[in-house]
């Protein structure tokens, strides 16, 4: 096992990687940026080391940066948490090339996986699901328009190598294709310095539904169930849940086993996530592959009640896996409520500012993950995650009235922050989704009603 | 000071405001001030006072040294060389060569005063203006953080 | 199901009681004294009543305050937490004759269980194992010390109406018997009313183990397995663990079949706890019987899945148990710690003071249960307790180093505020606990070695 | 102030500390001060002040009625009786009857001037000292929780 682990992340996800560190006896270095300073993580890290200016560009984003400091640490792994660097293939070579362990699939993989057309070929080579669309990037305007025509729109022109939902177009007629293709080409030069861009289909009513499975570097792959995350505000999920309500359980057993096989025949080592989108007569279809942990993890853990980054860690260290499919038992159900600084009224928008007051919810099979404590500074730098209210219950009517309550008791005050507290307890409440006949465009129609 | 590039009004602003309210900041606090860090565009200050007991590796408030008779401004002025990046901090070219500065020495705005060696390439530090060297820091071959304090200066203005 | 709840307690529990209630969608009213006017349960509640000033004895432990507050309130039903009221027959006859149902068991049943020569006579009826000791309380001193040479020195002398460790004495040797019995009878009248004493065999070197038993009103009874109570200061608990460790699985299982049979002879509805203890031979011997939900449930929630406040408002509406013996698997392993305003190093001396800064632990399978928050005033009125920390893990060594790591984290700083945080570190990393060789014993052994 | 036995004395300062601190204590609020609460033995001291917007049913700083001509020691010593237990507030002895005392009445130390009714027992309030009744708080035959105001008392020290 590793001596010596560099968290190379903020927020709550490098306290929750810091937490099992700790539980395992790691010792732990926590790299951060000058806005980071006096972060929880900071604080119980064996060590930390500022490694830039609060820009992620110059610190979180900064390869050069974290491996300087692990090395001079005497770090031997380096945990990346999710975003940032953490599916970079770059990252994981210099990584490599530094005498360091990346936690996270091998550069390779990731290189494959993470580029999205790739991962679209690999997945038909793969016997998954896909959408009708394009083979490889579109080669130019006039062929991606005659995909899309073979396609039928709607259809959605994506960057290959986007992420987080930036760098997407949906086109609902032909006469918007080609402005929105030169558009979106334009947003992945300045995204992600690549202009390349392919054609699927696009789903107006779909669920979203990946599935979580555990690599280790002996050829053994688990899944660890589905989780449904259609409940999204610009492309970014606000809850998770697992299992996947009103989806019988053989789709979900089936789409586990597909994915299991898949991620065999990828190589796959770590945790990692497959991505699906199913239609409204219960078709899935693969989207694309996340090469880390993911930020809804907390659920997975609370009905299987293993520890994902302890996993992670095995694995990264050349260990077998702890569980094989047959140890893995999902009971009960859990949701995962992202609790953000941002107005939910003002498109979402983020509302940084000081946090003065701060009562978590606790109790009963209530896990709040989170860095922010009376007196905490949420910046407009980095994401406006405050907080992840995770609970689990037996059933799914106990599961949400559950996390009802522990956003009702949620109390987060401070001048000028505002929270989606309230707006998540809508969704909780709302009809089609305690009815779980909710889509992906849940949010976009609560938003389109004004509030009575 | 670090060598991220700002507006050069704004930054005399945020000096001329750090050299007016040093003094009264040091009343603030039971121990003597230690750091002030002036962050723009998102304007984050921070003060940090001395932890009590005797002074560790902080930069002292007046240079050790009171070789710099011309045109002294005041104690408050000192001015600090910050790492502008994580690494190890060389004071020469290479090993054996004579360093790129010494106490006592006049610095012009963008001379350099150092090395960050990162990830085997070697960056150089510049000092943000002129001054005359009162102090260095981060001894020779050390690692430092970034914005970890390298060298002080007492500014320089005359001829 | 009750349509409206009051809540007879204060702190943690009150909490606790309440959420559930939220959960259920159930009304809440709390019942407060003028020292808890603006506690966390206060807040979150439906409805606050203040019952009386910080003395218990005018406000918590005041029957008429509380059954005019539940009616006042249009209450339907009284939780009485633990400690207080909730063991009190009297009590529970005055709520129903009030037409208010008390969460717990029949008065009946608390009378005949909740007086220890009793309960002693009731178990050997029903054959639980029990102690060599006197049949029923003692006659007079001449009977009670022939009792203490036929079952062998050293005896304790135990008040018939006690609890919570109070008048309760340990006599090694004939010599200081007489002494010690009439303390025990004058402390007995003193803090009970009652000088009603008897005598049994004493076990220096004991593992407290208790079964928890869930009971409805048609006749069917579950255990939830079995906890590990002995590290204990002043008698009073401070770590609980389960499954008690080092103990075959054969050995719970059949004291959980002969807890529920037992259960079931005395009529039980409710939640309740037997305690037994163990000797060195591994032997178990029955001690009492708690007619209320534990201060410990949360380790039992956390290995069950299984809500025991909901359960217990479930039975007492009359619903059947929502599990079958069959139904409840234990899974992994659970460990509370208590933490106290209580200093180690001075004979654990309750430090009451205001809490000024307050960050619990968060993150994987950690439970909080706390009414703590930032500026909140620990007074000399009550139990000191601050918070219960509750971890979960697939084994023990992992549940020690989670509980290790979640004490670590805890930050609670205020003037004159000592807590039990280090001392709890110091328990979890002892060899002897580590080892699960620990009795009842463990902390006095701690306290008499000096720390070094 | 409630009807708990305390200390002659140490009540006294209490009240000579209220009566000393309120006008100062009054100016803190940016609402009237609605209540001050003082125990003693632990010391726990509460001020409350009135939300702001038009006044409930809170007692008000000033008596409504000022036919309190004989010696009147000012609006800051109006004191409260509370009701020493959670119950329903009776002004009179049964249903019809007169009430116990009406606005104006002067009450001595340990008069009845209330029953609270709790579990069908029927609990005598009475006046904590000498004073003139210049308000009714609580309503007749309200449920009233415990340390609740149910009259005030300007306090009548003269014969």
């Amino acid at each position: 096992m590793f001596t010596t682990v560099l968290v190379a992340n903020r927020g709550e996800i490098a306290l929750r990687v810091l937490r099992t560190c700790r539980e395992m006896g790691i010792r732990t270095v926590v790299a951060h940026s000058t806005a980071d300073r006096d972060s929880p993580a900071v604080r119980l890290a064996d060590e930390s080391i500022q490694i830039g200016p609060a820009a992620p560009r110059r610190s979180y984003l900064n390869p050069a940066a974290i491996v300087t400091a692990a090395l001079q640490a005497g770090a031997d792994a380096v945990h990346p948490g999710y975003g940032f660097l953490s599916e970079s293939p770059e990252f994981a070579e210099i990584c490599q090339a530094h005498g360091l362990t990346l936690i996270g699939p091998p550069a390779g993989v990731i290189a494959r996986l993470g580029d999205k057309a790739r991962a679209r070929e690999f997945a038909v080579r793969a016997g998954l699901p896909v959408l009708p669309g394009g083979q490889g990037p579109a080669s130019g305007a006039a062929e991606a328009a005659r995909t899309a025509d073979a396609v039928g729109y709607p259809v959605v022109i994506k960057a290959t190598a986007g992420g987080g939902g930036r760098a997407m177009t949906v086109v609902h007629e032909p006469g918007a294709f080609t402005r929105a293709f030169d558009a979106t080409r334009r947003e992945a030069v300045a995204l992600f310095g690549d202009p390349r861009v392919y054609v699927e289909k696009y789903l107006d009513a779909a669920r979203h539904v990946e599935v979580q499975i555990l690599a280790d570097s002996h050829g053994n792959v688990v899944h660890l169930g589905a989780r449904d995350c259609s409940v999204q505000r610009r492309r970014q999920k606000l809850i998770e849940e697992t299992p996947p309500p009103n989806l019988p359980s053989a789709t979900i057993e089936h789409l586990g086993e597909l994915t299991v096989r898949a991620a065999r025949m990828a190589g796959y080592v770590g945790a990692g996530t497959f991505e699906y989108v199913l239609d409204e007569r219960g078709a899935c279809h693969f989207i694309e592959v996340n090469c880390r942990l993911q930020v809804e993890h907390p659920i997975t853990e609370m009905v299987t009640g293993i520890d994902l980054v302890r996993e992670q860690l095995r694995v990264a260290a050349g260990q077998p896996l702890g569980y094989g499919q047959r140890d893995i038992v999902c009971s009960g159900v859990s949701i995962e409520c992202r609790v953000n600084a941002e107005d939910p009224a003002r498109g979402f928008l983020p509302t940084p500012g000081v946090i003065e007051e701060f009562v978590p919810p606790g109790g009963p099979f209530t896990r709040v993950d989170t860095h922010v404590a009376g007196d905490t500074r949420i910046t407009a730098d980095y994401d406006p995650l405050i907080a992840k209210v995770s609970v689990w219950a037996p059933d799914r009517a106990q599961a949400l009235a559950r996390a009802h309550r522990a956003l009702e008791e949620f109390t987060i005050r401070g001048a000028g922050v505002c929270t989606d507290l309230a707006f998540l307890r809508e969704v909780l409440a709302h009809p089609l989704f305690r009815y779980a006949k909710h889509t992906t465009s849940l949010v976009d129609q609560m938003m389109s009603t004004p509030l009575s | 000071m670090t060598l991220e590039p700002e507006p050069a009004g704004e930054r005399e602003q945020v000096l001329d405001w750090v050299v007016r309210h040093a003094a009264r900041l040091g009343d603030a606090g039971s121990a003597p001030l230690r750091r002030i860090t002036v962050s723009t565009a998102t304007v984050a200050i921070g003060v940090e006072w001395s932890p009590p007991g005797p002074p560790g590796a902080a930069p002292p408030p007046t240079p050790e040294r009171a070789d710099d008779t011309a045109a002294d401004p005041g104690p408050d002025t000192t001015l600090l060389v910050t790492a502008p990046m994580v690494g190890t901090f060389y004071r020469a070219q290479e090993p054996g060569a004579a360093p790129f500065v010494e106490i006592g020495d006049l610095v012009e705005a963008g001379q350099q005063v150092g090395i960050i060696e990162a990830m085997k390439l070697m960056n150089a530090v510049q000092a943000d203006r002129r001054g005359r060297v009162s102090r260095i820091v981060a001894a020779d071959g050390t690692p430092v953080q970034y914005d970890e304090p390298l060298l002080a200066l007492l500014p320089h203005d005359g001829h």
